[in-house]
């Protein structure tokens, strides 16, 4: 048998996960709340970056998106914050999908740019749509209440967000599994071949947007729940590179590995508190260093030492043995 | 009238200056095929170190320049070493963080380094700091010395991919690296020369525009966002183009700011190239490739 | 694998084990018969390091310097150093670490003005002793809080005296030019509250980006708004910039600096243009700038603690502050708890420190204890004068 | 239902001024292979991504099974029933070589967003039925060891057939091979010529076939068209073409041409 299989791996984090709280104190909820978010963020960017291969900068602006959306809703419009989430997810959604239409002609760098630009655009509109967004200053936003349930807000929000990302990573395991996903995989891969097999390329690049942009605004929105406060610089270069680094050293075009990489990462964040002054360096050699040595992330470093964590989609590891036969091929110059 | 020359004019010389991050980007992406997204702190850290050269051990400009361009080059060639060259089969996402992972280092590094000096270093001038008139603009001489600067190092690098050997085969390895390698062009010793040229540049333009802007170990990414704006839009292939698109991001930001409020002046550029790319999705300068299968 | 859920067991076992050590001091903690652990937050990286980890070192200078006279009442100060990186989760992580895993006794700190505000909730949840030794946010101190206090120069204190020092040189036309950043905006509201108090409106209001090299735009519409004094909201980079384009047009306002330009002969160099500042005045939230020889101690301590650094004025935020810190806590008493400590911070009135204008007064119903800016100018290749201390109040 | 499946007129396309393609016409008949033979340059990869939408002629059409698709996404034409292969490998990477098969049906299946993230019933059974498929036509391939590799460790030779599998599996009624055997041993060349007739002769496929191994063209193909600097300059038999002046100039020279005939 395999005890430390994949999946019974993620249910005993899970079950230490709800049993936890009541033996730990508000920092450790803090961040393990914390962790549940950037858990939702590191799956909705692994399907746009790791699945989809779209070299997006833009998962910050949503993830600001959907803060700004769920927190203004509730402050500007007096909506309830059970109304006002999930509306900030669906506004984060329409955001990514729209921010995908210029992604069907550009490719590679271009689109780098072009949603790093959207993203600086974003940042201006946070800080000069003051009338809306309260500016530079942020804002409060009101506090949270689970009133009829007999349970306090940290607490209560850790269980909701906890409840949310276990929902959403089932949902992300069974999609990058399935139809959809293969589409993206085969998007990322080769978008030519994928196209010649019917594969509609805006389509799946929308969609992968989509989806990336919902999850990141369901975590905006528990975002700012858990801080109450709402503020354009939470969501700018660093926020974006804390969330790449989490699907690098998680590992790209896993789910699993999304989890893994965002609890290392705000784990991590933590614990260099402890390096003063030394963070970036530690955090930008950290980048470096998974990049060079475990290209595959954590996952394929677990992959090829413990049985039992083969990924729903049965993405290939780069170990595995060449077939026997060895053909002679002519460098073909069309071939870029 | 007046104040179109005047805005012009200041949109020019920080152009100029966004033109030269451009550049860098350029001469990285033309030879490897991604962004370097240290580049802006490549200016940063050889800024810093040109700063450390002639204010606090009194080397002289010209040589400062030259030890601060072989800084840089040197910090080019080391970081192809460490986070390009060993992976450099690998995907376009992996090999763009190993250039973040660079930068946010670099930037870690100068702050412990020279953070301590409490506050913005400046840098003296090298000319009169007497403004001086041009018909009837007033500019700051640095202002023209930054353009001359510019001018000369896009002359030379043109120069150097058009004439010299190792232009020439940076030049075959950018359009087809691997007939390059074919023909027996060691095309990783090509990648380093890019990397080390490119921040070779990096390093030239801090020095350049260090009595302009003051240094400080966070001055690299906004540069770097417009550097990389201006390759954009100049179709990132093309050192011109680079060129172009840095005097264009710089007159648009000038001129927004004059013209509509200084408010909207940051976001400008953005909101052009986010409309330029969406009806000319390679750039303004590039012909589009035929794409081949 | 390190994760959170296992950080948690072992932090719970940690607990455990805290909870049986038989410590006199239990109800008090961070107290033992020897130390006092302080905790501090702020910026350690990134840009907001000049407001978090330079303070810091001057709080820690004072702290050594107590220390080596005895400590207070036999106790030794502790300072624990915690980074918010001017981001408002990490604040609140920061204080929540501080609080409930390092069990910190008094908290001084506090860079950035949002990551501050953001952090408030949990600071007063806390109900910790806690002295702000930068963030400007008004929000952090009012309404008071019953446990914070600020040494700092609130935004709207230094908004008020900002327009009101160019209303007294008698400007008739004045205009406002600032930074679109959350400190330019803490301090951009309430200086517009101040105008509207006072019955005038900017004849115009411009931004600058502080990573700006370039302000012709925003001075030729200055000029063309014919401002008489320019109320800089910016940090000295873009104020370099902007005073210099402004003399390179050749104009020429009375230029109104603040805390964030405090010293004026390294405001002059960043400029670089002989003559240029010559028009600019300067509120310091501290008396001295770093090369006055009335803080020469203090730049030898800084300068011998951390080698390579030169005193700043944001070393002298954290002296200032620390001890003013220090004196609440002698106050205390040799027995202190946390109540104890807030009395005496509430308490403290007309107390002279070695670095601020005026003296620190805080009392019941205002936490915002510094409210004397100085008034500086340096005539071109000249000294420093000190214009004026002016003591604002609302 | 006329017996013309594929009917492309009066084509013709410049890139950056240079005429590539003019004036050309080509048909394919139900059920027949044609080849598309020519020297380096001709045209023919052009003519390809002409026809499954890649390119879009300046002037011309291209019909398939009756409707123009000038104009139309190349997912759109591949939906419509047309296959494609190219030059280099086009495995997906990332996948296995089963997976890589199942892909091929994407054009045929229809789960979403929703019903493939619930793991809804409809879904789960339409992935097995995925699976059984892509197993099918592994076997018809006859590589049915192979499926749980993943794609980059088959060789070339492998991955060629694999793609022409992931290609039939979709089942288009006309696949556009572009020069299915470079660099195939002659062994697999002998299976190549096997495959394609079953392809035919089994499933009733119309082929077209980009090649320059001559002795393939000439074995299999029913029909061959031969194009030159951008023009058709030939199209019959493989006999007639064979002995048509035209094309042996074309790919001869013509001062060879007298050496061929004195030969």
């Amino acid at each position: 048998m395999t005890p430390f299989s994949r999946r019974n791996v993620l249910l005993a984090l899970l079950a230490i996960a709800i049993a936890a709280p009541p033996f730990a104190n508000f920092y450790h909820l803090f961040v393990a709340n914390l962790v549940v978010i950037y858990v939702l963020l590191a799956i909705g960017l692994n399907i746009l970056v790791g699945y989809a291969g779209q070299l997006a900068f833009a998962n910050a602006a949503m993830f600001g998106i959907g803060a700004y959306a769920t927190g203004l809703l509730q402050v500007q419009l007096g909506w309830s914050f059970w109304l006002a989430f999930p509306s900030g997810a669906f506004i984060a959604m329409a955001v990514g999908l729209a921010i995908s239409l210029p992604a069907l002609r550009l490719s590679g760098l271009y689109l780098a740019l072009s949603t790093l630009a959207f993203a600086q655009a974003t940042q201006w509109v946070f800080l000069h749509w003051e009338s809306v967004t309260f500016g530079a200053g942020g804002f409060k936003t009101p506090p949270l209440s689970f009133a009829p349930l007999p349970i306090t807000k940290p607490l209560g929000l850790y269980y909701l967000s906890l409840a949310l990302s276990v929902g959403l990573f089932m949902f992300a395991q069974n999609l990058v599994a399935s139809r959809v996903g293969r589409a993206l995989v085969a998007v990322r891969d080769g978008e030519v071949a994928a196209e010649s097999l019917g594969i509609d390329l805006l389509r799946y690049k929308a969609l992968a947007f989509g989806v990336s942009g919902f999850y990141a605004g369901i975590a905006g929105g528990l975002y700012s729940a858990l801080l109450n406060f709402v503020a354009p610089e939470g969501f700018d270069l660093f926020q974006m590179v804390l969330q790449k680094s989490m699907i690098v050293v998680g590992g790209l075009g896993s789910v699993a590995g999304a989890v893994l990489g965002a609890g290392i990462i705000i784990v991590l964040l933590e614990a260099l508190r402890a390096f003063k002054g030394l963070q970036e360096i530690v955090f930008g050699g950290l980048l470096v260093i998974f990049v060079l040595f475990m290209r595959g992330g954590l996952v394929s470093v677990i992959k090829r030492h413990v049985r039992g964590w083969e990924e729903p989609l049965r993405l290939v590891q780069s170990t595995a043995a060449p077939a026997p036969e060895v053909i002679d091929t002519r460098p073909s110059v069309a071939d870029r | 009238m007046l104040l179109l020359s005047y805005l012009v004019m200041s949109g020019v010389t920080t152009g100029a200056l966004y033109a030269l991050i451009a550049l860098g980007i350029v001469v990285v992406n033309k030879a490897t095929g991604i962004i370097n997204f240290a580049q802006g702190e490549f200016f940063m850290f050889s800024g810093f170190v040109a700063w450390m050269l002639h204010v606090q051990m009194g080397v002289n400009y010209p040589l400062t320049f030259l030890l601060a361009a072989v800084v840089g080059f040197g910090l080019g060639c080391l970081t192809d070493r460490i986070a390009f060259r060993p992976i450099a089969k690998t995907d376009v996402v992996s090999l763009v963080l190993a250039t973040v992972g660079i930068a946010f280092m670099l930037k870690g590094l100068a702050r412990v380094i020279w953070g301590g000096k409490a506050d913005y270093l400046s840098f003296p001038p090298i000319t009169s700091t007497d403004p001086m008139m041009i018909g009837n603009v007033m500019v700051i001489p640095q202002q023209l010395a930054v353009l001359a600067g510019t001018v000369a190092i896009v002359v030379i690098f043109t120069a150097f991919f058009r004439l010299t050997r190792a232009g020439k085969m940076m030049q075959a390895t950018a359009d087809n690296a691997r007939a390059a390698t074919l023909v027996g062009i060691r095309t990783d010793r090509i990648y380093t020369l890019a990397f080390g040229t490119g921040a070779a540049i990096a390093a030239a333009a801090a020095v350049l525009t260090a009595p302009l802007t003051l240094l400080y170990p966070d001055i690299g990414f906004a540069f770097f966002v417009k550097g990389f704006a201006a390759a954009v839009l100049g179709g990132l292939m093309s050192l011109p183009g680079a060129v172009l698109g840095g005097l264009i991001v710089g007159v648009v930001e000038s001129l927004a700011g004059g013209y509509i409020h200084s408010s909207v002046m940051e976001v400008s550029p953005f909101v052009v190239i986010m409309i330029v790319l969406v009806l000319r999705p390679t750039g303004l300068l590039s012909f589009n490739k035929i794409r081949r299968v | 694998m390190l994760t959170p859920r296992i950080s948690g067991l072992v932090a719970t076992a940690v607990l455990a084990a805290v909870a049986i050590t038989p410590a006199a001091l239990a109800q008090q903690p961070g107290l033992t018969a020897d130390t006092i652990k302080i905790g501090t937050f702020g910026a350690l990286t990134g840009p907001g390091y000049l407001y978090g980890k330079l303070v810091m070192n001057g709080v820690e200078v004072v702290f050594d310097e107590i220390n080596a006279a005895g400590g207070i009442n036999g106790r030794k100060l502790q300072l624990i150093r915690e980074d918010d990186r001017c981001d408002a989760a990490a604040a609140i992580g920061a204080i929540q670490k501080l609080v409930h895993q390092d069990q910190v006794f008094a908290l001084i700190g506090g860079g950035c003005s949002n990551a501050t505000f953001a952090a408030r909730d949990a600071i007063e949840a806390a109900k910790i002793p806690t002295l702000i030794f930068a963030s400007v946010h008004d929000g952090i101190t009012t309404p008071p809080a019953a446990n914070i206090f600020s040494t700092a120069l609130t935004s709207s204190i230094e908004s008020q005296a900002q327009l009101a020092f160019a209303m007294q040189q008698n400007a008739k036309r004045i205009a406002v030019i600032s930074m679109r950043d959350a400190w330019g905006r803490a301090r951009y509201a309430p200086l517009m509250a101040a105008f509207k108090a006072n019955g005038i409106t900017p004849v115009a209001d411009e931004e600058l980006s502080p990573d700006a090299n370039d302000a012709t735009a925003q001075v030729l519409r200055l000029k063309a708004a014919n401002a008489d004094a320019v109320l800089m909201v910016l940090y000295p980079k873009p104020a370099a910039v902007f005073i210099r384009d402004a003399q390179k047009l050749g104009f020429k306002p009375l230029n109104v600096g603040q805390t964030g330009i405090a010293d004026p002969s390294a405001f002059e160099e960043q400029v670089g243009v002989p003559g240029a500042t010559a028009s600019f005045r300067t509120i310091s939230m501290v008396k001295y700038t770093p090369d006055d020889p009335a803080v020469d101690k203090w730049r030898r301590l800084v300068e011998a603690k951390f080698p390579g650094d030169r005193l700043s004025v944001f070393n002298q935020f954290g002296i200032g502050s620390a001890q003013v810190l220090v004196e609440a806590l002698k106050r205390a008493g040799p027995e202190p708890t946390r109540e104890k400590v807030i009395d005496a911070l509430a308490g403290i009135r007309d107390f002279k420190t070695d670095v601020y204008p005026g003296p620190i007064t805080c009392s019941e119903t205002d936490h915002r204890c510094h409210k004397t800016p100085a008034w500086l100018a340096k005539d071109p290749g000249g000294p420093i004068r000190v214009l004026a201390v002016t003591p604002v109040e609302r | 239902m006329s017996a013309t499946l594929l009917s492309v007129r009066d084509v013709h396309i410049t890139f950056g001024g240079v005429r590539v393609l003019e004036g050309i016409d080509l048909d394919a008949s139900r059920g027949e292979i044609r080849g598309l033979i020519g020297p380096n340059g001709a045209g023919k990869t052009t003519l390809l991504n002409i026809i499954c939408g890649i390119h879009r002629p300046q002037k011309g059409d291209v019909l398939l099974d009756g409707i123009s698709i000038v104009g139309r996404k190349p997912s759109e034409i591949a939906r419509l029933g047309l296959g494609r292969t190219f030059q280099a490998s086009q495995m997906f990477g990332g996948m296995t070589v089963l997976e890589n098969l199942i892909i091929g049906l994407h054009r045929r299946t229809s789960s979403g967003l929703l019903s493939a993230g619930l793991k809804l019933k409809r879904h789960r059974r339409e992935e097995a039925e995925m699976e059984e498929a892509a197993r099918r036509a592994l076997a018809f391939v006859g590589m049915s060891e192979l499926a749980e590799r993943p794609a980059t460790a088959l060789s070339f030779g492998q991955q060629r057939v694999v793609e022409i599998a992931r290609t039939l599996i979709g089942d288009p009624m006309i696949v556009l091979l572009d020069e299915p055997a470079v660099g195939l041993s002659a062994n697999r060349l002998t299976e190549l010529d096997g495959l394609l007739r079953r392809i035919r002769d089994q499933k009733g496929v119309t082929l077209i076939l980009i090649e320059h191994a001559i002795r393939l063209v000439m074995d299999i193909c029913d029909q061959v068209t031969v194009l030159s600097s951008g023009r058709r300059i030939a199209d019959g038999t493989p006999l007639a073409i064979r002995n048509d002046r035209g094309v042996i100039e074309a790919y001869l020279g013509k001062d060879l041409r007298a050496r061929h005939q004195a030969s």
